[in-house]
C-alpha cells in the first residue's frame, strides 16, 4: 500500500524523482545538469509527484523521460507537442513537462510547437539547444550557424538557422525565456518561473553536447565571457551587463546598440528597461535579436503575457457550458432523435 | 401500358433519382423523398453524389449532384442499380445521368432550364429534348418547374430569385404524387426548419410542394402512379441514420458504456469531417473534441489522451492513414488503446475525394515499419457504424491496443432505417486499470486476453514510462535479443486472442457449404446480399459472408471457407481481402474487382456470380 | 514546331497563361481575382513561359496551378514548400510560384513554411487567408478568430489565432507584404515586388470565400470601410490613413497608437515612417499588430531585407567551388578509391 | 592442441571479435583488422555492433562495442555465427560478449582493467578472471595491455590520457601476431591519418602496435598461430566496401550513366544518415544534397526535382518510411521517378534503432492509400549495393515510377571485399524526355514499358500540369468512372511490365528442382547461401534462390517454386515475404522467422533447413 507524499509533513526531495534506470548521456553532456535542475525544481512546486507527467520526442534529449521518476511518455520524433497537448486537455490537473531538442522541436516538430504554444495549453516546453543533432551523430540542426561544417555538411551548412526565440514569439508564445546548463540556479529559477506561467511556457536552454559540438555556448557562458556576453534580464531593471554593470543596452528608433555607462554622457536612464508583459512582441522581438557577438546574449524571461486562457479551461468551460445549457447528456435521447417512427 | 388514372400499380421497390445543379437543392430533396418514404413504413437506401468542387460554376456537368433513393416493401440494401424514374433539373444533370436510365424509365425534364446557355454548358449541340429518340426510349415527362414555381408563388413575398429556388420542392411534389408519398412529414420538416425563422420560405416551399402534387393530378403523361406496401421489419422505433452518425452516436454509447470521458481529435478531410463535426457538438455528453493541426497531432493529442485513460478517437481518410502510421506503430508498442477510424474514399493518393472505394485494407494492416500487427474491423452499412464503434472500443479498451475501423464514403453518407436500440442493452465495456495497491509491471499481462496492465497519470505509486523504444516486461529500455522477439510474438498473439471472443460467423444460404461462397467486407454488404438473395430465390445454390473484423478473422472462417467449392471476393479495390485470404489460407479464391469510384450494382454481381459458378 | 514566346516582339499576355480547363470556384469567390491579378502580372515580368512553375498544396486555393497555363503541380496537403524548393533548387532558372492558403500552409504545413523560409530560396509564396478551411465545407482555420462558430466549433473556437505575417517574420523571413483580392491594382504591384525580390517572398492575401466565410474581411477591405480601415505602407513615407489621410500610426516606446494629425499638436513628423529594411525585425513585427477593429489594417510591404543568400544560389556556389577545388568527379577514382588492392 | 611455437596451424577461416568500451575504439581496431586481412587476400565479412547510446558511461553493459569479422580462404558470405576468438578490453565487453565465445575458444583480456569499480559496473561480484571454470573452458590469454603500452610508450611525448588511449592498437598487434597478419596497411593507415597532423599520435600508435605483435613473440600463452590462405578470387582490383559506400557510389554511377544531375534530399536517421553524409562530399560529382526538416520533406524535395527532371533519391529508415508513405502515394499516380532507399532497423516504432531487421517489406508494399504499386527490390549484400542502386534508377527512369530499394543496418554498416567494376561496363540508363516538337499527351505511355512520357519545365510548348487527383490521358482531372479503373490498373500493369525486363532468376543448386528450396531476400543471403552451401558439400538435396525483385516477382519464379518439394523462406520478421509468396503462389511454404535484432547464424538455418527436409 502506497501513501500520497505531499504535504509540509512530508515533503518532496531531489531523490524522489530519480528514476531507477541508469543515465546514458556521454560523461559531461549538459543534459544532466538540467534534469539535475528539473529534480531539484520538481519538489519545490508544491505539486504532488504522481501528478507530474514528462513528454519527450526522439534525441538524446529526449531520453530525458526515463530518467524522472514521474510519469514519462518518451514519443516519436518531432511529435510530444501533440501527446503533451493530448495529455493537457484530457486530464488539466497534471502538470506536464515537455522535453525536445533543437532537431526535434524545430526541426521535424516545428509545427507541432507552432500550435501548442498558439493554443496556449498550460504545458512547459523545455528546448535543449545543442546546435547539433546529438543522437543521429553529429549532423547540423536548424540551430546551428551557417557555414558549419557538420557530417552533413562537410563545406558549411547554407541554410539560414532558426532563432527559437523569434520562433516561439512568431507563434504567439505567452511565456519565451532563456536559460543555460551552466547555471544551476538560474535554471530553476527559470522553471518555476515558467511553472507559476498558466500557458504554454517556451524555454531555451543553452546545451552542450560535447560529443558532436562541444563548447558551442562557450564565448557566450563560459566562465570568462559569461559577464561580457550575457545579459540578465530583470523585471523593471535596465538592461545592465558587463564585469563592472557598466554596460548597457540603447534603444535607436527600433535598433539596439550597446553603449557604456558614463561615457558620452550615457546614464541608467537612457537604456532600455525590461518590461517582459509589453502585450505588443515588438519588444521581446528585438531582445531576440541580441546575440554574441555583437551584442550580450540575454537570459531570462523576455516575454510572460497574463491572461490569454489555456487551451485546457477553454475546452473544459465549453464541456461545463453545454452541460449546463442542455443537461447532461441523455444517450437514449441522442439515439432516438427527433425523427423516430414507430413500427408496430 | 397505359393506366386508368389514379389507379395504383402495386410494386415492390422502387428507385427514384434527382439529379441537378449543386446549387438547386438535389440533396434536400432526395433526403426529404427518403424521409417520407421511411415514415410511410418502406426500408430505404440512399446514394447522395456531388461533385468534388464546393460549387462548381452552375449549369456545367462537373456541377452537377444527385441523390438516389431506393424504396421497397421488402428489405432494401442498396441503393439501386439504376433509376426507375430520374428527374434532370437541367441539361447537364441529363447529359450526366441519363446513360444510367433504362429504356422505358421515366424521365421527369424541367423544361426551363433547357435554354441555349445551358445546353451550351452542358456541352449539348442541340437540345436533347427535341431528339425523337428520347420520347421513344424512355417515358419522358417534361415540366416546366420554374414557370410552374414562379405563378404557384404568385401572391408569396420572397424575393423572385428566392423563388426560383423553390423549384426542387415542386418536383418533390410531383414525384411524391407518382409514388404516392404522404406530405406530411416534409410539410413538419419546413415548419420546422424555417417555420419560426423564416415563415414565408416555409410557406412558399409548402405551396409549390402542394402545386407540385396537384400537378400530377391534372396532368396526363403522369399516367402511372405507384404504390409500394409497408416493409415487413421488425417492431420498434426507428429513424434514419447515416453512417458518420451512427459512428458518432456508437462513440458516445461506447463512452458511457466504458465508464471513461471521450476525447476525440480530428483533422478535417472528406468524408471523415462529419464526424469531428458531430462529435464537437456533443459537448455536454463531456466529449472533448480537438481540430487538430494535421492528421499526425490528432493521433499524438488522442495518445496523449489514451495514456492518461481517456476513450480516445480519431478519425480521417486515407491520405491522413498516411500520415498517422508513425503513431500507430507508437501505440501499439506502447500498447494504448485507441479507435482509428478511417472512411474510406477513391485513391490512391489524393485520388477521387468524393468517390467510394474500399482500398485501403491493406494499408491498415501494413502501414508501419516492422511487425505491427493491429486489429481492424470494418462495417458494412450505415447504422452498423454504430455496432462497429462499440466493437472497436471493446477491442481498444479490453486488449489496450489501437484498433482500425474501416468505413468508406458511400456508407458514411448513405442512411438507412435504423432499430433504435435500448441502451439499457447495451454491453458493459468497463476493464479496470492498474491497482495503486500493487506493484505495478508495465507488461504484465492478463493471461486470457494477453493485455498489458495500465496505469494512469495523477495515481500514487505506479509512475512509469513509456515509449517507442523496445521494454522488457518491468518496462525498462531493452535491447535485448531475446526479449524483442518475445515481445514481437506476444504483440501478435495478443491481436490474434481477439478471435476467441468473436461471435460465431453468419453464412447467409448454405450453413452446411454449398457450390459458391460470396466473401465480403464493409460496404458492399448490400449490393452482395441482394444479389445472392435474388440468385437463391431463382434456384441458384450461393452463398455469402460478410466478414466484420478483418484482423484477426474469426476462428470458423478456415472452416467455412473449407466447405465450399468456390469462393468469390468481391471488392471495390484491385483484390485487397483476397490477398491476405489467399496467403492464409491458400485457397485460389476468385477475385472480382471494381475501381470506380462507384457502389457495385447487384446486376454485375449476379453477372460475375454466375459466371463464376458457371 | 512551336516557338519561344518571349522578349519584345513577341510578348506575353495575359491569355497566354489562362489554361484550357474550366475554373471550377464557386462563383463570386475571391480566388478568380487572384488568378486574373497572376495572369496580368506574368506577361510583364520578363520571364519566358515555358519558365514558370506554380506549385500548390490542397484546398480550393491550392487548385490554382490548373488554371495557369504553365508548368504547374498540385501536390499534397500542406507539403507545397518542399515540393517548390526541391524544384528551385534542381533548377535555378525556374520562376517558382507556390499558392497555398491559410489550411494548407499554416495549419497542417506550418513547419514546411517555416523551413522554406528561412532558407530562403527564391519563391513566390501566395497564401489565400479567407479564414476557413473551403475545400472541406467550412472547419475553422488557424487565422480563424477566438470565439467563431463553425461547423466543427458550433459554440465557437478556443483557439487563439496565428498571424501570418508574424509567423513568417518569425520564420526569418527576408520579404514578407499583405494584398487583399479587393485590390486588383495593389495585387499585381504587390507581387511584381515579390517577383524582384531575390529570396523567398511571402505574401498573405486576404481572400474571401463566399460560402463559408462570406465578407470575412468586409470591415477592412469592404468599400465603405477601406479608407478608415486600411493603411497603405509606402516606404520612406508616414504611416498616414483615412479618408482625409488625417489619421497616422505613432509609437509610444514599443506600443503603437492612432493619432490624428493636426489634433493635440500632432504632425506628420511625429508618426512613425515606413522603413520595410531594418534588419531587426521589431519594427514590422510592431507593424504586423495593427489589425481591426483597434488599428487600421496595414497592406503593402512589411519587410524586404536584402542581401541574404537564396538557398539555391549557395547550393549552386558549393557545388561550383567544389568542382573548381577537386576537379569535375572522375568516377572511375571514386570507384577505385585510395585503399584498392589487386589480386592477380 | 599444443604446438610448436611459431608453427602455423592451416585454417580455412577464423573469426575474431573485439569487445570493449563505447570508448576504446573497438571499431577503428576491427576495421583495421578488417583491411589488413583482406590486402593479404582473405575474402571478409564484417559485423559492428554498436549501443543506441552516443557514450553510454564508460566501463557499462550499455556502453559495450564490438566488431566481428569472418576471413577466410574461401568465399566468406557472413561475418560468422559465433568468435573463434574474442578479445575483452573491460569486464563488461567479457560479460556480454562470453556467452558467444563457444568452449574453448580463444579469450584474450585486458587485465588492467579488471579491478573493483569497472567489475562493479558490470553487475559482476567476483572478479570472472579468477574462476577457475573460466581457464577450463576458454583458452584464456591475460594480458595487461594498459601496462604494457604504458611501458612501450615510455619515451613518447603524449600525454598519459592519450598514451592509455593507444592500448587498441597494442591489443591489435597481439591478434595480428596470433593471426599472422601483415602489419603494413595498418601502419600506413597512421601514417595517412596522423603522420602529418599528429604525427607524435601516429608514433605512439606505431609503437604499440608493434609492441603487441611482437609480445605475442615472446609470450607462452600465444602458443598456436594461425595461417590462412588466400581466397581463390576472380582476378581484378578490389577494395573493401561498406552497403551504404556502395549505395552512395551506385547512386552517383546511376546518374552519370542515365547523364541525368542527382538531386538527394534526406533527414538523418540511423542508419542511412551516412548515405546523406556520403553524398554531400562529392558535390564536384555536380550531386546537390539537401537536409530537409523531416522525411515528407525530403520526399517532397526530391518529388520536386523529379518533375525537373533530375535523378532523385532519398534515403531514410522504417520511421521515416512511415512519414513518406502520404508522398510515395503521389509520385505514384503522377508517375515520376524517384529512388527511395530504406535502410531497415528493428522496429516497430523506434524499436531497436541500431539493431538489425527486415521487417519493412510489406510496408513498402502497402503503405499508402488505395492501391498504389510500386517496385521494390532489395540489395543482398554490401557490394550489391553498388548494383542495385543502378537498378532501381534502371526501374525508375525508364517506367516513370517511384522505387523502393531496401536494405538494412547489417548490410549498410557491414564491409565486405568488392571487385571495383569497370567505369565503360556499366549500363547505359539514358531515357529521353517529352519531345518538344511533338504535341505533348501527359499520360501517353510507351506500349512496351507503359511508362508515360515526361516532360520537364523549362521547356517550350510542353507546360501541364501534374497533381494527385485522378486524371485522364491528355492530364486532365477526371472522376470519369472507367477512366479511374482503367488508369488504376495502367498502374498496376506498368509495375508489372517490370518483370518483363528482368533476367533469369539463378538458383544456387538444383536447377532442375530438389526436395528443398530456401528461398530468401535481403540480407540473410550470406547466411543462407552459406548454410545451403555446407549442407550441399554434405550432401543434401537442399538449393537456395535469392530474390533482388520483390515487387514484381520475376516471372520464373512461380515455375521455379513448382520444381522443389518444399520451399523455406527465412526471414528477419515475422514472414513477411512468406505472406506474399502464399498468396502470389499458393504455396504452403514454411516460414522462418527471427526478430532478435540479430542475422542468422548459420547453423541456426542449417538446422532449420534439416528440420524441414526431415
Ligand atoms: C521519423 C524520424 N526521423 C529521424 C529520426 C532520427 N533522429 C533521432 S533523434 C534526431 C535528431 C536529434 O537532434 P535533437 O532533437 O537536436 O536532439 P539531441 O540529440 O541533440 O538532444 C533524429 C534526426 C527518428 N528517430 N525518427
Ligand atoms: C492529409 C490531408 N488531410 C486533410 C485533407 C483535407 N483537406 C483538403 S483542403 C483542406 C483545408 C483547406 O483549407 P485551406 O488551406 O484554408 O484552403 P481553402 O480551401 O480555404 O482555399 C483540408 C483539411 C487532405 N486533402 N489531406
Ligand atoms: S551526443 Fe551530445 S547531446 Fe548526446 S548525450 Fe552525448 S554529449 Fe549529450
Ligand atoms: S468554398 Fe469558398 S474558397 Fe472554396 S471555391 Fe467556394 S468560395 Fe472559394
Ligand atoms: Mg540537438
Ligand atoms: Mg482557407
Amino acid at each position: 500500500m502506497k501513501t500520497a507524499v505531499t504535504g509540509e509533513e512530508n515533503a518532496l526531495n531531489k531523490k524522489d524523482f530519480v528514476a531507477p534506470n541508469d543515465v546514458r548521456w556521454c560523461p559531461g553532456c549538459g543534459d544532466y545538469a538540467i534534469l539535475n535542475a528539473i529534480q531539484r525544481t520538481f519538489p519545490e512546486l508544491g505539486v504532488p509527484k504522481e501528478k507530474f507527467v514528462v513528454v519527450s520526442g526522439i534525441g538524446c534529449s529526449s531520453r530525458f523521460p526515463y530518467y524522472m521518476n514521474t510519469y514519462g511518455f518518451h514519443t516519436i520524433h518531432g511529435r510530444a507537442p501533440t501527446v503533451a497537448t493530448g495529455v493537457k486537455v484530457a486530464n488539466p490537473e497534471l502538470s506536464v513537462w515537455m522535453v525536445t531538442g533543437d532537431g526535434d522541436g524545430l526541426s521535424i516538430g516545428g509545427n507541432h510547437l507552432l500550435h501548442l504554444i498558439r493554443r496556449n495549453p498550460d504545458v512547459n516546453v523545455l528546448l535543449f539547444n545543442n546546435r547539433i543533432y546529438g543522437l543521429t551523430k553529429g549532423q547540423y540542426s536548424p540551430t546551428s550557424e551557417v557555414g558549419k561544417k557538420t557530417k552533413s555538411t562537410p563545406v558549411g551548412s547554407v541554410d539560414y538557422p532558426v532563432n527559437p526565440l523569434l520562433f516561439a514569439l512568431g507563434s504567439e508564445s505567452t511565456f519565451v525565456a532563456r536559460t543555460s546548463d551552466t547555471d544551476m540556479k538560474h535554471m530553476v529559477e527559470t522553471f518555476k518561473a515558467a511553472h507559476a506561467h498558466k500557458g504554454t511556457s517556451f524555454i531555451e536552454i543553452f546545451q552542450n553536447c560535447v560529443i558532436y559540438n562541444n563548447k558551442t555556448w562557450e564565448p557566450v557562458t563560459g566562465r570568462e565571457s559569461k559577464s561580457e556576453q550575457s545579459l540578465f534580464l530583470e523585471e523593471g531593471k535596465p538592461l545592465v551587463f558587463g564585469a563592472e554593470r557598466n554596460k548597457g543596452i540603447r534603444v535607436n528608433g527600433f535598433d539596439p546598440e550597446v553603449v557604456t555607462l558614463s561615457e558620452n554622457g550615457v546614464s541608467e536612464s537612457d537604456l532600455l528597461v525590461h518590461n517582459s508583459k509589453t502585450s505588443n512582441p515588438a519588444y521581446p522581438t528585438l531582445l531576440s535579436q541580441l546575440n554574441y557577438p555583437t551584442f550580450p546574449t540575454p537570459f531570462g524571461v523576455f516575454r510572460q503575457l497574463e491572461g490569454r486562457q489555456t487551451y485546457e479551461s477553454a475546452v473544459d468551460q465549453q464541456v461545463a457550458a453545454s452541460k449546463s445549457k442542455q443537461g447532461e447528456g441523455d444517450l437514449q435521447a441522442l439515439l432516438t432523435g427527433s425523427d423516430s417512427w414507430v413500427v408496430e | 401500358m397505359a393506366q386508368a388514372k389514379d389507379s395504383f400499380i402495386e410494386i415492390e421497390s422502387a428507385v427514384v433519382r434527382f439529379a441537378g445543379d449543386s446549387g438547386d437543392g438535389m440533396q434536400t430533396v432526395g433526403e426529404r423523398f427518403t424521409d417520407s418514404s421511411a415514415f410511410a413504413g418502406n426500408d430505404i437506401a440512399t446514394l447522395p453524389d456531388f461533385p468534388a468542387e464546393i460549387r462548381a460554376p452552375a449549369g456545367t456537368l462537373a456541377g452537377v449532384s444527385g441523390f438516389q433513393v431506393q424504396f421497397g416493401s421488402r428489405e432494401i440494401l442498396t441503393p439501386g442499380d439504376a433509376p426507375d424514374a430520374l428527374v434532370a433539373m437541367n441539361p447537364a444533370a441529363l447529359k450526366s445521368n441519363l446513360p444510367d436510365l433504362p429504356a422505358g424509365g421515366m424521365l421527369v425534364v424541367n423544361t426551363a432550364a433547357f435554354k441555349k446557355m445551358n445546353l451550351a454548358k452542358a456541352d449539348y449541340e442541340t437540345n436533347p429534348l427535341e431528339d425523337e429518340d428520347l420520347r421513344k426510349k424512355y417515358h419522358l415527362v417534361e415540366i416546366d418547374f420554374t414557370n410552374m414555381t414562379k405563378e404557384a408563388l404568385a401572391e408569396s413575398p420572397l424575393k423572385p430569385t428566392d423563388k426560383a429556388r423553390c423549384k426542387n420542392f415542386f418536383a418533390l411534389g410531383f414525384m411524391y404524387y407518382v409514388y404516392g408519398r404522404p406530405l406530411d412529414t416534409t410539410l413538419k420538416f419546413f415548419q420546422d426548419k424555417w417555420g419560426k425563422r423564416l415563415p414565408d420560405l416555409a410557406e412558399a416551399n409548402t405551396l409549390a410542394l402542394k402545386a407540385g402534387f396537384n400537378l400530377g393530378d391534372t396532368m396526363e403523361s403522369a399516367r402511372n402512379r405507384y404504390q409500394i406496401a409497408k416493409a415487413p421489419v421488425d417492431a420498434g422505433v426507428y429513424r434514419k441514420i447515416s453512417g458518420n452518425e451512427a459512428l458518432v452516436y456508437g462513440l458516445v454509447a461506447a463512452s458511457k458504456q466504458a465508464k471513461l470521458e471521450l476525447l476525440y481529435a480530428g483533422y478535417p478531410i472528406t468524408p471523415a469531417s462529419p464526424i469531428l463535426e458531430g462529435l464537437s457538438a456533443l459537448k455536454h455528453f463531456g466529449v472533448k473534441t480537438i481540430q487538430a493541426e494535421d492528421e499526425i497531432a490528432a493521433m499524438g493529442m488522442a495518445l496523449g489522451a489514451s495514456f492518461t485513460g481517456k476513450l480516445s478517437v480519431c478519425a480521417t481518410s486515407g491520405p491522413g492513414m498516411c500520415l498517422k502510421s508513425e503513431f500507430i506503430g507508437l501505440a501499439s508498442i506502447t500498447e494504448l488503446p485507441l479507435i482509428i477510424c478511417n472512411i474510406q474514399r477513391g485513391g490512391p493518393s489524393t485520388g477521387l475525394p468524393t468517390k467510394n472505394e474500399q482500398s485501403d485494407l491493406l494499408q491498415s494492416m501494413f502501414s508501419r515499419n516492422g511487425d505491427s500487427p493491429i486489429p481492424i474491423i470494418a462495417a458494412h452499412s450505415s447504422s452498423d457504424c454504430f455496432d462497429c464503434a462499440i466493437e472497436a472500443a471493446r477491442i481498444a479498451i479490453t486488449y489496450k491496443t489501437p484498433v482500425i475501423l474501416l468505413s468508406d464514403l458511400y456508407i458514411a453518407n448513405g442512411a438507412e432505417p435504423w432499430l433504435i436500440p435500448n441502451v439499457s442493452d447495451l454491453p458493459d465495456l468497463e476493464v479496470p486499470f492498474a491497482d495503486p495497491n500493487e506493484d505495478y509491471v508495465v507488461y504484465k499481462r492478463d493471461p486470457s486476453t494477453l493485455a498489458r496492465d495500465q496505469a494512469i497519470p495523477g495515481q500514487i505509486g505506479l509512475e512509469h514510462r513509456i515509449g517507442g523504444l523496445e521494454k522488457n516486461e518491468e518496462g525498462g529500455v531493452s535491447y535485448d535479443p531475446n526479449n524483442h522477439e518475445e515481445m514481437t510474438r506476444l504483440r501478435g498473439d495478443k491481436v490474434n486472442a481477439i478471435a476467441d471472443s468473436l461471435p460465431p460467423s453468419k453464412v447467409f444460404g448454405d450453413v452446411e457449404g454449398g457450390d459458391l461462397l460470396v466473401l465480403g467486407w464493409g460496404g458492399t454488404y448490400g449490393a452482395i446480399t441482394s444479389a445472392v438473395r435474388n440468385l437463391r430465390t431463382e434456384g441458384f445454390p450461393v452463398s455469402s459472408l460478410h466478414l466484420r473484423n478483418l484482423n484477426p478473422f474469426p476462428h470458423d472462417l478456415c472452416n467455412i471457407l473449407s466447405k465450399f467449392k468456390k469462393v468469390l471476393i468481391p471488392e471495390l479495390n484491385m483484390g485487397q481481402l483476397s490477398l491476405l485470404i489467399r496467403s492464409k489460407y491458400l485457397i485460389d479464391v476468385v477475385s472480382y474487382s471494381k475501381v470506380q469510384g462507384q457502389p457495385f450494382k447487384v446486376a454485375e454481381l449476379s453477372n460475375k456470380i454466375l459466371e463464376t459458378i458457371r
